[in-house]
């Protein structure tokens, strides 16, 4: 029965033309991921009937469990908006529950853009001092520290100049006369 | 002995594994000593070259030449291979100061030097795509080594672009072997020989040349370059613009010496390509005020201008030239990038129009800086005059070609008076910055420039065995052609670039967006496709 | 077995680089390329038809063996260089908050 | 539109040449199948001629094959660490958990999972597989491990450490020929005729170190993938 396996070899064909035209073409990453790993499966199965059974498993194994799983990581990472709470009182936890003015404010401008809002308030990143607050922004992927100005009783977000969803925030804390935006600005030099 | 080509891709690579496991700050001597064992094993190795393929072969498993992977060196590998050693020789004497906290720095360094020999050295296609591939990987990960938002940006950019080209490659060779039944380049040259021109030859020929083009950054598939080479650290700078871009070019000698048989006219069209490339990198390098930027764009013009001399493969002459201003930009081009790296790092920016007053505060600095300028601009007795004539003298006959010469040499003297303003000016700096090493690299830069520039027929051709065209250096008429082309960009950049109009703030703000660049890459495939298929 | 369709999933991946706005979404364009070219050289591997590439007593007409040891390379090579962007790509977008390609080029720049 | 027409319109003119150069191709083809049924099985050992081209024909590229995957772990694990000192920063949100039923599945998948890869990994000679394909299976059990546990604690500076001294490892074993055949990058043992048992010791071997070396590689990614900004 060489036939069978002719039509169905083509019948992968076209399925893996259609899906990579689904995938070149459709909006929602989530999806995506789910179709790649079909896609992937797919080529699998094309590669047994090219009598390539060793390509077949490193691509069964690689492609449809690591890779997807890399991209399931790096597009949730890509979802979310971390937040480092130094303040450390009811601006962000009142009554031991996020229902701080700081809190709802954040989560109004996160749903805004569909990100999620992470708060963080670990004891060892929060010990950083001041003068490597910049530092920590660049080098880990925290886009806000919130912390309080003790004399003016002002809370201040800080985050990076680079960073566009700053300057979103920037703007919607207009009306809020407790929050002020700071801004790093990118160290411009060489080495 | 026979076996010397393995040992010079296999020491740095242990060194490098050797450094990384141990991840102790006092060994890092051992990549200096590592690299010592590599000139004195490659010393070795050129006293017993004999420039014959069949001697310097080297079958690994000592397999059928038709399946295994064979490492070949000719005349231009083995020179290719001196001055990888000798560009490695300077960035880690420069880094070292500085990296010696950072096992992982030398890891990757070392490990970088190990490939692009292995790369300089490989006799099989498929072997070149993995090394090609280790070499992008490499490479982004040394851009994106300073952990800032640009360096991510340009190091992905890189990646991405290059894995595409690299697809295309891979590509090719589907086509190449399921012709020929081999990847053996050699092999594959006799049997393109055997054949006539026939299509499927012709379209790998231009799927081989496009990975080519974004690989050594031609116009229009430049993109990546000023991004990554204006962002990376000063001494990663130096080695991509100074040797690691000229891996692309060395693609192209080989694959162009593996379609020698098959009745491809490519000499007008890359000739034309390479100008392009020459004009356009001078022109987008005017109007950057970013020295690190500046510098890379004079990378990809400089890069025209081999190509320009590469094209010609059959006239000896033009291609020693193209040759020639391989290893003169390597040098001067490493020379500036590091000289930069110094003064920035001293006044923590990197604005042309910020910097002033360098020759009161680093007068060391500024003298080698000051004679990789004359190089860069092919003023005589400077090495970068050498090739410039050559290739000049090779096109003299044909107007156009050359007054795209004389232009580009404008632009760039325009460029470099621009950039020579940071000498001028009081001091502002107080602090005296000590770093013997960086000088010490500097000053051998510096005194290879003017070495090659000078003796370059002695060292090209009693060395390596080239034969070079004379030129007369000291003549009235050089000097007049130079004066001619600084004071003409004087002039250009007094009133043109100086007061910066409307059209070169344009210009600076263009930057080409991904998609762009590939879509450029389509383009840029059919144009090869239309020359080297249809045509 | 068809070289024609295979070579249709790689300009699909072309098309789908050069039109897409983010940056997950040029990866994924890459990842499809490059599956493509794989299946492309097995299938010109096994044009003229034969069986899996393991000795086993008779020896008969066999598929390629040597385009098969090379895209397992080339998988290998790829994961990576998948693994290596998607890292760059998090990093991206912690620093610019977006992972649109002409947002990001353009912060930063031309001020 | 007007733009994605004309690229439609070049993409379909690449495909037109392609199809030209594929009827070129039709008249010229040729591979190296024959040489590898004749001698490939004889000369390297090992019955799956996948395997005899990775781990002896090609060896030098398998090197800097498994070298790239060396690379790109610790370039991801540069990218990813900072100096920051922290570790598993708790997030109050992050609250992730497995289902139960998929949690018992995975327990049961797991160890088949384990011990399929390492049957490739040892088989990769006779059968289908390999070192690299092996690897990649193992690495994925243990990617189930993460399922079942998602608070798991790895070590990764010591995954990579050992990841390179396999590496150092499998280049000193493939260069061990040296002394027996007088060449880099092939089988340590001399050319038998007959029987070569000898021969599939190097491959089992080869293969072995291979298959962890690409397991350890994979599972320092895909940690270095989950631990990234935590």
């Amino acid at each position: 029965m060489p036939d069978m396996l002719e039509i169905t070899a083509y019948a992968l064909q076209v399925l893996l033309i259609i899906m990579a035209i689904a995938i070149v073409t459709h909006k929602n990453t989530g999806t995506i991921i789910v179709l790649i790993a079909v896609f992937s499966l797919v080529t699998a199965s094309l590669y047994v009937i090219n009598k390539a059974p060793d390509v077949a498993i490193a691509e069964v194994a690689i492609g449809s469990a690591i890779i997807p799983l890399i991209y399931v990581i790096s597009i949730s990472r890509q979802r979310e908006f971390i937040v480092l709470d130094k303040a450390m009182d009811d601006f962000i936890i009142s009554d031991d529950a996020f229902t701080g003015v700081g809190y709802i404010f954040l989560k109004r401008f996160t749903d805004f853009y569909h990100l999620e809002l992470n708060i963080s308030n670990d004891v060892r990143l929060c010990s950083v001092g001041r003068g490597r607050e910049q530092k920590l922004c660049e080098e880990t992927n925290v886009d806000l520290i919130v912390s309080k100005d003790e004399e003016t009783g002002k809370y201040l977000l800080k985050g990076k100049e680079s960073n566009i969803l700053m300057h979103k925030l920037k703007q919607m804390a207009r009306d809020y006369d407790a929050i002020e935006v700071i801004t790093f600005k990118d160290r411009d030099f060489g080495d | 002995m026979h076996f010397i080509p393995v040992y010079l891709i296999f020491i740095p690579v242990l060194t490098a594994l050797f450094l990384y496991v141990v991840k102790s700050r006092h060994m890092n001597w051992l990549a200096l000593v590592a690299q010592a064992l590599m000139t004195v094993l490659l010393v070795l190795y050129y006293r017993a070259f004999s420039g014959n393929y069949e001697d310097t072969m080297i079958v690994l498993g000592g397999w059928n030449e038709w399946i295994g992977i064979s490492l070949v060196n000719d005349e231009i590998s083995v020179s290719f291979m001196f001055l990888s050693v000798f560009s490695w020789w300077m960035v880690l004497i420069y880094t070292f100061e500085k990296g010696n906290t950072n096992h992982n720095f030398l890891f990757f360094l070392m490990f970088l030097q190990g490939v692009f020999l292995g790369l300089l050295q490989t006799n099989d296609l498929f072997n070149m795509f993995v090394f090609m591939e280790l070499i992008t990987i490499l490479v982004t990960i040394l851009i994106a080594f300073k952990k800032t938002g640009d360096a991510y940006r340009a190091g992905l950019f890189y990646l991405l672009i290059s894995k595409v080209a690299m697809m295309m490659f891979l590509l090719s060779i589907i086509l190449v072997y399921n012709s020929f039944g081999t990847i053996n380049i050699l092999l594959v040259r006799d049997a393109i020989a055997a054949t006539d021109s026939l299509t499927v030859v012709r379209f790998s020929y231009a799927l081989f040349m496009v990975a080519v083009m974004v690989k050594s950054a031609f116009v229009p598939l430049y993109a990546w370059l000023p991004r990554a080479h204006g962002v990376a650290q000063s001494g990663i700078s130096a080695l991509l613009s100074g040797l690691v871009v000229k891996g692309g070019l060395y693609l192209f000698i080989r694959l162009n010496q593996m379609y020698e048989f098959a009745n491809l006219n490519y000499t007008d069209f890359f000739y034309w390509i390479g100008a392009l490339t020459a004009v356009v990198g001078v022109m987008f390098a005017l109007s950057q005020k970013d020295m690190k930027q500046i510098l890379a764009y004079h990378t990809i013009s400089q890069i025209g201008i081999v190509m320009m001399g590469l094209s010609k493969l059959h006239d000896p002459d033009m291609f020693i030239g193209g040759f020639l201003h391989i290893f003169n930009h390597a040098l001067f081009k490493s020379l500036l990038f590091l000289g930069a790296g110094v003064i920035i790092s001293a006044y923590r920016t990197k604005k042309v129009t910020d910097i002033r007053g360098v020759m009161r505060t680093m007068p060391f600095v500024s003298i080698f800086m000051i004679v990789g300028m004359l190089s860069i601009t092919g003023a005589p007795f400077f090495n970068g005059f050498i090739s410039k004539a050559i290739i000049k003298y090779g096109v003299i006959d044909s107007g156009v070609r050359y007054w795209i010469l004389f232009i580009v040499n404008i632009g760039t003297a325009t460029s470099f008076i621009k950039m020579s303003q940071i000498f001028f000016g009081p001091k502002t700096m107080t602090i005296r910055i000590r770093k013997p090493l960086k000088n010490l690299t500097l000053m051998s830069l510096a005194f290879a420039c003017v070495m090659l520039g000078n003796f370059y027929i002695p060292i090209s051709e009693g060395f390596f065995g080239f034969q070079v065209r004379t030129i007369d250096i000291g003549t009235w008429a050089n000097f007049f052609d130079y004066f001619l082309a600084l004071s003409i960009g004087y002039v250009f950049y007094r009133f043109v670039i100086a007061p910066d109009p409307k059209a070169v703030r344009y210009i600076r703000e263009h930057k080409m967006t991904f998609q762009q660049a590939n879509y450029l890459f389509v383009v840029m495939i059919i144009v090869l496709l239309t020359v080297f298929v249809w045509w | 077995m068809d070289p024609m369709l295979t070579f249709l999933v790689i300009l699909i991946g072309m098309y789908g680089l050069s039109t897409s706005k983010n940056i997950i979404k040029s990866v994924f364009s890459v990842t499809i390329i490059e599956s493509g070219v794989i299946l492309l050289f097995l299938n010109l591997g096994n044009w003229r038809g034969g069986s899996i590439p393991i000795i086993n007593g008779a020896a008969d007409i066999i598929a390629d063996p040597l385009p098969q040891a090379l895209m397992i390379t080339t998988i290998v090579i790829g994961s990576t260089v998948t693994a290596l962007a998607l890292m760059l790509c998090i990093k991206v977008f912690h620093h610019y908050g977006t992972v649109e390609w002409r947002e990001i080029l353009r912060r930063g720049e031309g001020k | 539109m007007i733009r994605q027409g004309i690229l439609i319109v070049m993409l379909l003119a690449i495909f037109a040449v392609f199809i030209v150069s594929l009827s070129d191709l039709d008249q010229l083809y040729q591979t190296s199948a024959d040489y590898f049924r004749e001698y490939g099985a004889e000369q390297t050992g090992s019955n799956n001629l996948v395997t005899a081209i990775l781990l002896d024909y090609r060896l030098f590229d398998s090197l800097f094959e498994a070298g790239i995957l060396l690379i790109a772990v610790s370039g991801i694990i540069w990218i990813s660490k900072h100096d920051i000192e922290e570790k598993n920063a708790r997030f109050m949100l992050d609250k992730f958990k497995t289902p139960d039923l998929f949690v018992t599945f995975s327990r049961l998948v797991y160890p088949l999972m384990l011990a399929f890869g390492f049957y490739i990994i040892v088989n990769g000679h006779v059968s289908p597989g390999g070192g690299f394909q092996g690897g990649a299976i193992v690495a994925t059990a243990i990617l189930i491990l993460y399922y079942i546990d998602a608070e798991k604690e790895t070590n990764i500076g010591m995954i990579v450490t050992v990841e390179k001294f396999l590496y150092l490892t499998i280049l000193i074993i493939a260069s061990l020929s040296i002394f027996t055949r007088g060449t880099f990058f092939t089988n340590v043992f001399p050319y038998d005729t007959h029987g070569g048992s000898n021969q599939a010791i190097y491959l089992v071997t080869l293969n072995i170190l291979v298959g962890f070396k690409v397991a350890l590689g994979l599972w320092a990614i895909f940690t270095a993938f989950l631990k990234e900004g935590r």
